[in-house]
């Protein structure tokens, strides 16, 4: 149909034009003798947005990229984007069912929440050690892993689902801490060459391990943790009347559009809970003022009688120990797989990098776009032999065009 | 002294090479080693070409699987979709092809119902004797070499400003979207059910008077040794040039290598195009020895086994990584046995996995140089140890006292 | 080495208005200065002063905002660091950039076989041995540049810009963190050069050396080249007092040691504080 | 200047590599000429063809080579184990469910033809390789089987796309392969003279979910067929789609990749459609996961007639993984528990002690066969020679688990003589396939009632329309 390729050459459009500005952009800034760390982003924008119409101007008069200029652009894109894909699939359910695209939203933002929490571990590890954990999803994996054997044993069976969370921090704690004890200390102690290079290989060597023996000690069967918790069933206003919020033990409904799982809603809640304990933690107590502290500047805070090296175990074990919260949690929503972590992680890679390396607010923003991005992806892709099949790809998209953009992510610091 | 290094140098890889030859004469019979062999030269290719670009240059990329699989793939899409006639089908896209035609099939997918050629069409209308070639496979390795230099080229000029950490999500991001795609496409690339390859020799071979089977071991084991010896030739040839010695002082230190007078950008890419050439060649090889290849190959733990092969034999060390390679090959492969203690039953499958995490986080941590570039080291610097002994005897005695101590000659920390 | 003494005539760097900012703050106005023939500048200035960023700009790792740099008549503030060490411009850093997984002699051959695209490795070999010699490391060889003593590789620095062979060459801190009996050979490293007919600008917080060695000084401050002549002028020079040599408050610490020890030579023991200095130069992305 | 240089390098390396393909650009892969003989096929089969004139002279070989190393093997242990492989995914991206499960199956085989004194007078070795559900490394894994560890016949087997791959390996050894789960017909179109199949034909299951479709009394106008993306998955949805619409039902497949998780987005859509019928063709856990999620956001089982995968009939694995799948239809293969002859009953009797199952799986049945099979195809040959063996199973007529296995379409029976398409080569022509539905929480799948076809019927379903 011709009115398919409507999209197809805005897209062609956004990209031709946002390419040129990111090439050039910096180009003409450098000859101007301006900043130019914001220039590749600010050029691919403006093209994307406005084309040669904004281009030209841009290089004329090349002014300085204000956060403005960024989001004025990034809504005109997506605009232009929104505009043409209307246009294009009309019957699209993401164009003519607002119910359809109000549910995705709640999933994508509800799924993203707990992929924040993940994420946050991540990002919590490399604002202290600078390293980025590759055995992250395997504590994802193993924070599972613990809730369902937990759940499914006759001693911990009937404890409930916050015990089960506790054990999977205590394990998870438990094997970051040791681990970074036994390697990787010594990087701190400066006596590793290249330590980033050792970071990616030895948590790469954890990863496998971990992953590995778990499936030689519980198998390779998928397994899955019930319900924490059941909603009451309740329906508002009332029966008769088309109701506002109506409930299931398993599902929550909202105006007869949105529904949101019972597993998800509880998962999301409780990563919003851990969320406000670990901001309490890192602002209001002594330790968690210490793990700041070293995260911005490591000798001052090591003159002022913070142990650096103990604060690295605690980073550590306190990211692994998110990870496998965040698996605790989402061990009732998915079926559980040595191999789960795998995906997760690379979902947490691409929130950090989005949001920025080292940045709080940034790996939670970055795991709602994240979430919402997915959803989108896998609800809105025309295709339904492709949306589905592409869902890996969404987020590593995001991925490689931040880091060829502006691989500062969105919070993180200029350099 | 000087001789003794030559002979070394050059004698032991020789040996070894000659070795690798005739092992046929004693593996031959047994079909599964050869299998293992051919696998293993597949994985040292792979391994020594990944510690050229992650070793020597300092760019870790993980995106090296890649790099193979778009040569595979290539030659894949190459063996399955383009055929030449002498005749022009009329009914296929075609194009004319010094005096013939070259015909690109169209995608079919999956699908076991089956349809219709635009080839099968024509063959009922073609003037007998006219032909249908299927063109030869070796094009099609030239293909994959070419596409995976290419892409290696575009990814060596994109990730110019990333580092570490940096990188080595790029690369993934690249891996992940190219599995993606590939298992996406299914029309194109036939998705997780994989593109069949011909067989290297699909009518046989004769070698020496002896008729070899298309699925006999002895001829891809030599397809893939020659093309093992020549990456290895062409890697020892790189380390030893001037790109060895600048690849090395930019992983060092970037800023003070420019200031020396050297070309960052050009060798930072030279290295991507040439290791991902080799990635792609072992690729297509080892597609056509297989059969068949699927977007799996992608999934991390491909990525993770070279990884770990180059660093357990030793990053730095390009031989180092291939014996590493080959090693571990036969190691896991051997392993992957049950046995019984007692009342346990120990499925070896999984626990050979742990292990090796095992192995590959104690090497890092405690023999950072692998554990067969030592070996190797030992080897090849002992007259250069014999050497600074000499000269630091020679130091002393002119009475020039150096003021702090050095580390030992041909030290590994 | 031969003496190129038809260069002391050809050599010339002509530093014309240069300016520099980052974003809106200015880092260099208007810096001019010429160097005719093999001449040996002081280059200081307070922290801050803008003496790396001149030296990045000459090198060819910044970009300058205004003005020209002319080698030999030739422009080489376009040009990328690279072809500014060909065009034979050298430096070494303030915190010392040995490759420190390659041997002694891999180091020096860097840039010789930089420079050449076509000559064997063995030619410069024999060079490099003649450098080693001349810095009495001869029997570090083989050695890997990170078992060198911070001061052994600030000498190993300077053999590679022996290898490099420039024509001009700017020395940041060179006696930083040194060793006394090293310092020896930095000074008759740097009479050496400077006899084979280069200019060398010499950045350094050690006034004592370089009122020692220079025979030129060039003041910065806050971007401005305050003072251009000789230093026992200069010294005097009330604007430089105010500036720099009078100022009350020290400057912040630096590799180059305590304020104290302006005046004296460095007594810090080498190597004390490279790890620490490496691990700052050596951030990644 | 060296700029030049190293370009100069950059084109020495890409020439070096030149000389290397260039040195051995010889005759082209395969060559056809049109007119002369019947044409063969064509496109990618063109390797096959050529591989399949060369089969011509081969079986020559197959027999002869085999046999002097299967005949050096006896001499060197005269009265030795023999060994029988058994290929099934043990780890993911495998269905581990269904492997472990035949594995388990296929050890009770073994040990029970050794309780009864062996094969032959020899006792039998089960040699366990793990697919991992990758075609690339079923090939590997039947390299070894056959090669390593010389095994004289293959059973198993649960990917298809595993078993396309590595047939041609048993292929080019001569080794017979009785495959029990894997359904895609080309298995068996090929016509290879080793492989064998007890488990349905794709589009044979494809014909019974069809049937059952079109002969149910309720409105059906719209069916979602969510399928993972392989060459078990898409045939069978290209198939049904096609059977829906000669019937008239419109239909809308969704493709996944096999290692999906998350389905809320394109469960969203799905719920869009408004499906009257959901047909699940995903494996393993992502089936497990769809099912699940789908449950929670209100088009599960209970509430859209849903025919789940097949997996689900490991009654543990389904209800820890999909605890609300209540009333989910199931496809069954082999006779109903009430049909069930005395083997069936025996083993299903050992596998509940071995594993603590409550029941059998219908793959594990099939597992259980695949190796008793060929123990009956080895005592009929009197010998462990693969062509023996080859022969023996062509003529073969077992009483086992599934019932009476046959194969009718054999080399005296080609294909083009009895006048039948050749996917029914070498294959068991009629296991039987039901439809059970889970009617209880918790309930084991051998409980399930039969709801279709009729002949086997021992319930009455339950449909659930949508409001």
């Amino acid at each position: 149909m011709a009115n398919q390729q409507i999209f197809l050459l805005a897209l062609l459009w956004v990209v031709f034009w946002g390419a040129i500005g990111s090439l050039f952009t910096p180009r003409i800034y450098s000859r101007k003798d301006l900043d130019i760390s914001r220039a590749t982003l600010g050029g691919a924008l403006v093209g994307a947005a406005l084309g040669p119409i904004g281009l030209i101007p841009l290089w004329i008069y090349t002014p300085r990229f204000t956060n403005r200029i960024y989001a004025a652009a990034s809504i005109i894109v997506l605009g232009i984007l929104i505009l043409a894909f209307a246009r294009a699939y009309p019957d699209n359910l993401c164009v003519s069912d607002g119910g359809f695209v109000a549910s995705q939203v709640t999933n994508g933002i509800v799924i993203g929440l707990i992929y924040s929490l993940m994420a946050l571990g991540l990002t919590l590890i490399y604002s202290i050690l600078g390293i980025v954990s590759f055995a992250h999803g395997e504590f994802y994996m193993v924070g599972g892993m613990v809730v369902y054997f937990m759940s499914a044993s006759t001693l911990f069976g009937r404890a409930g689902a916050w015990v089960w969370l506790l054990g999977a921090a205590v394990v998870t704690f438990v094997i970051g801490a040791i681990f970074e004890i036994l390697f990787l200390r010594p990087m701190g102690e400066g006596k590793i060459e290249r330590p980033k290079e050792y970071a990616i290989l030895v948590t790469f060597g954890l990863s496998f391990f971990l992953q590995y023996l778990v499936q030689g000690l519980a198998g390779a069967n998928p397994v899955k943790a019930p319900r924490f918790f059941d909603f009451p069933v309740i329906e508002l206003p009332n029966a008769e009347d088309p109701y506002l919020i109506k409930t299931t033990a398993g599902n929550l409904r909202l105006f007869d559009a949105v529904s949101i799982p019972n597993t998800r809603f509880v998962s999301a809640m409780i990563s919003v809970l851990l969320l406000f304990a670990l901001l309490f933690f890192l602002y209001r107590t002594w330790t968690g003022r210490g793990l700041r502290a070293v995260s911005e500047d490591r000798q001052a805070a090591s003159v002022a009688g913070i142990n650096p090296y103990r604060m690295n175990t605690l980073a550590f074990a306190l990211g692994g120990m998110l990870a496998g919260l965040s698996g605790a949690t989402l061990v009732q929503v998915f079926t559980w797989l040595p191999q789960v972590g795998i995906p997760a992680a690379a979902r947490s890679f691409v929130i950090i990098v989005l949001g920025g390396m080292g940045s709080l607010p940034g790996a939670f923003v970055g795991g709602i776009i994240v979430g919402l991005v997915e959803a989108l992806g896998a609800g809105c892709v025309p295709d339904p032999a492709r949306a589905a099949a592409y869902i890996p790809a969404y987020g590593m998209i995001i991925l490689t065009l931040t880091l060829l953009l502006k691989p500062t992510g969105l919070f993180g610091r200029e350099l | 002294m000087m001789k003794r290094s030559t002979l070394l140098r050059i004698g032991l890889p020789a040996a070894l090479a000659f070795l690798l030859l005739i092992a046929p004469l004693w593996i031959g019979g047994s079909p599964y080693i050869m299998h293992l062999a051919i696998t293993a030269f597949y994985y040292a290719i792979l391994a020594a070409s990944w510690s050229l670009l992650a070793g020597y240059a300092g760019q870790f990329s993980f995106a090296h699987m890649s790099f193979m699989a778009i040569g595979a793939y290539a030659a894949a899409l190459y063996g399955t979709y383009i055929r030449i006639t002498t005749v022009a089908t009329e009914t296929c896209r075609e194009i004319p092809f010094f005096g013939r035609w070259l015909v690109i099939l169209d995608p079919i997918g999956i699908s076991q119902s089956s349809q219709t050629n635009c080839l099968d069409l024509a063959r009922q209308t073609m003037p007998a004797g006219s032909m249908i070639i299927q063109p030869s496979i070796w094009w099609g390795l030239l293909f994959g070499v070419v596409a995976g230099g290419l892409f290696g080229l575009l990814i060596g000029a994109l990730v110019l400003r990333l580092r570490s950490t940096y990188l080595a999500l790029f690369t993934i991001g690249f891996s992940e979207i190219l599995r993606a795609v590939i298992s996406a496409e299914i029309d194109i690339t036939q998705g997780q059910s994989g593109l069949e390859m011909a067989p290297l020799f699909p009518n046989g071979i004769t070698l020496f008077g002896h008729s070899y089977s298309a699925s006999d071991k002895i001829p891809p084991y030599y397809v893939m040794l020659a093309l093992f010896l020549v990456i290895m030739l062409i890697l020892s040839w790189v380390v030893s040039s001037r790109i060895g010695l600048f690849i090395r002082a930019i992983r060092e230190d970037q800023e003070a290598s420019a200031a020396l007078g050297v070309h960052v950008v050009r060798y930072k890419v030279l290295v991507f195009t040439i290791t991902a050439m080799m990635a792609a060649a072992a690729g297509v090889i080892q597609g056509h020895y297989i059969g068949i290849i699927t977007p799996n190959i992608l999934i991390i733990l491909q990525m993770s086994l070279v990884i770990a092969m180059a660093v357990i034999g030793g990053l730095e060390n390009i031989y180092a990584a291939a014996i590493g390679a080959v090693i571990l090959l036969f190691g896991l492969e051997l392993l992957r046995n049950s046995f019984t203690i007692g009342p346990v039953t120990i499925d070896m499958t999984t626990w050979r996995l742990v292990a090796f995490g095992l192995v590959l986080m104690i090497t890092l941590r405690f023999f950072r140089n692998g554990l067969i570039s030592p070996l190797i080291d030992r080897v090849m610097r002992r007259n250069v140890a014999r050497e600074t002994v000499a000269l630091r005897n020679a130091a002393t005695a002119a009475a020039t006292p150096t003021a702090t101590t050095a580390g030992e000659g041909g030290s590994d920390e | 080495m031969s003496k190129q003494g038809d260069m002391q005539q050809e050599l010339a760097l002509d530093v014309n208005h240069l300016f520099k900012n980052f974003g809106g703050l200015q880092v260099l106005s208007d810096v001019n200065f010429k160097i005719r023939g093999p001449e040996l500048i002081g280059l200081i200035g307070p922290n801050g002063a803008g003496k790396t960023t001149l030296t990045n700009i000459l090198d060819g790792a910044l970009k300058p905002s205004g003005g020209t740099v002319y080698l030999n008549g030739k422009r080489i503030d376009t040009l990328p660091p690279y072809l500014v060490a060909r065009a034979g411009l050298g430096r070494t850093f303030q915190v010392t950039r040995a490759f420190r997984r390659m041997t002694v002699m891999e180091n020096l051959l860097v840039p010789a076989m930089a420079l050449h695209a076509t000559a064997s490795r063995r030619e410069f070999e024999e060079k490099a041995r003649e450098v080693l010699d001349f810095l009495t490391m001869s029997h570090l060889t083989n050695e890997y540049g990170r078992a060198l003593s911070g001061g052994q590789q600030k000498l190993l620095e300077l053999g590679r810009l022996l290898m490099l062979d420039p024509r001009i060459v700017i020395l940041d801190e060179p006696f930083a963190g040194v060793h006394p009996r090293l310092m020896e050979i930095i000074y008759e490293w740097i009479y050496r050069v400077n006899d084979e007919g280069k200019a060398i600008i010499l950045i350094s917080h050690d006034m004592e050396t370089i009122f020692t060695l220079s025979k030129r000084l060039l003041v910065l401050n806050y971007g401005d080249l305050i003072a251009d002549g000789d230093p026992d002028v200069v010294k005097d020079d009330p604007l430089v007092k105010a500036a720099y040599l009078g100022e009350d408050e020290p400057a912040p610490a630096s590799p180059a040691g305590p304020e104290s020890a302006k005046f004296a030579l460095p007594t810090r023991q080498p190597g004390q504080d490279d790890s620490a200095d490496d691990e700052e130069g050596r951030v990644n992305a | 200047m060296s700029s030049s240089k190293s370009m100069r390098w950059l084109i020495t390396v890409l020439v070096l590599m030149l000389a290397l393909v260039i040195s051995a650009c010889g005759a082209p892969a395969a060559q056809e000429t049109v007119g002369d003989a019947p044409a063969a096929e064509e496109a990618p089969a063109d390797a096959a063809a050529s591989s399949d004139a060369a089969a011509e002279e081969a079986p020559a070989e197959a027999t002869e080579a085999p046999a002097e190393e299967a005949s050096g093997d006896a001499a060197a242990a005269e009265g030795d184990v023999i060994k029988i492989g058994a290929l099934a995914p043990l780890s993911a991206p495998g269905t581990v469910v269904g492997g472990e499960a035949m594995v388990d199956a296929m050890r009770i085989a073994a040990d029970e033809i050794n309780a009864n004194g062996g094969l032959l007078g020899r006792p039998v070795e089960l040699v366990i390789e793990d697919s991992e559900g990758l075609p690339e490394r079923g090939t590997a894994a039947m390299e070894k089987l056959i090669n390593q560890d010389q095994v004289v016949a293959v059973g198993g087997g649960y990917h298809s796309s595993v078993g396309v791959a590595a047939k041609e390996v048993a292929h080019d050894n001569g080794i017979p392969v009785v495959f029990a789960e894997t359904w895609n017909d080309t298995i068996t179109s090929a016509m290879y003279p080793e492989i064998f199949r007890i488990a349905p034909l794709n589009s044979e299951v494809t014909a019974v979910d069809l049937n059952w479709l079109t002969s149910l009394p309720y409105e059906i106008g719209n069916v979602v067929i969510l399928t993972e993306n392989t060459d078990y998955g898409i045939p069978a949805a290209q198939e049904t789609a096609a059977g829906l619409e000669a019937a008239g039902i419109a239909s809308e497949t969704f493709q996944t990749d096999i290692g999906t998780q998350d389905f809320s987005a394109i469960i969203d859509r799905i719920r869009a459609q408004n499906p009257d019928f959901i047909l699940v063709l995903n494996t393993g856990e992502a089936g497990f996961n769809f099912q699940q999620q789908a449950a929670e956001q209100g088009i599960g089982p209970q509430d859209v007639p849903m025919l789940c995968n097949q997996d689900g009939l490991e009654s543990n694995a389904y209800w820890t993984n999909v605890p609300d799948g209540n009333l989910c239809f199931l496809r069954r293969v082999g006779l109903p528990v009430e049909l069930y002859n005395d083997v069936a009953k025996s083993f299903v009797e050992r596998y509940v002690e071995l594993t603590g199952k409550t029941t059998a799986e219908s793959y594990a049945l099939e597992a259980y066969d695949s190796i008793m099979i060929i123990a009956q195809a080895i005592e009929e040959a009197g010998s462990t020679d693969p062509a023996a063996i080859i022969d023996a199973l062509e003529n073969i007529s077992y009483e086992g688990a599934l019932g009476t296995i046959t194969f009718p379409v054999n080399s005296k029976n080609t294909p083009e003589q009895a006048g039948m398409d050749p996917k029914w080569w070498h294959q068991f022509p009629d296991p039987a396939i039901t439809i059970v539905q889970y009617q209880e929480e918790g309930q084991d799948s051998l409980d399930a009632p039969v709801v279709f076809p009729e002949i086997y019927q021992t319930g009455d379903l339950v449909w659930v329309t949508a409001e």
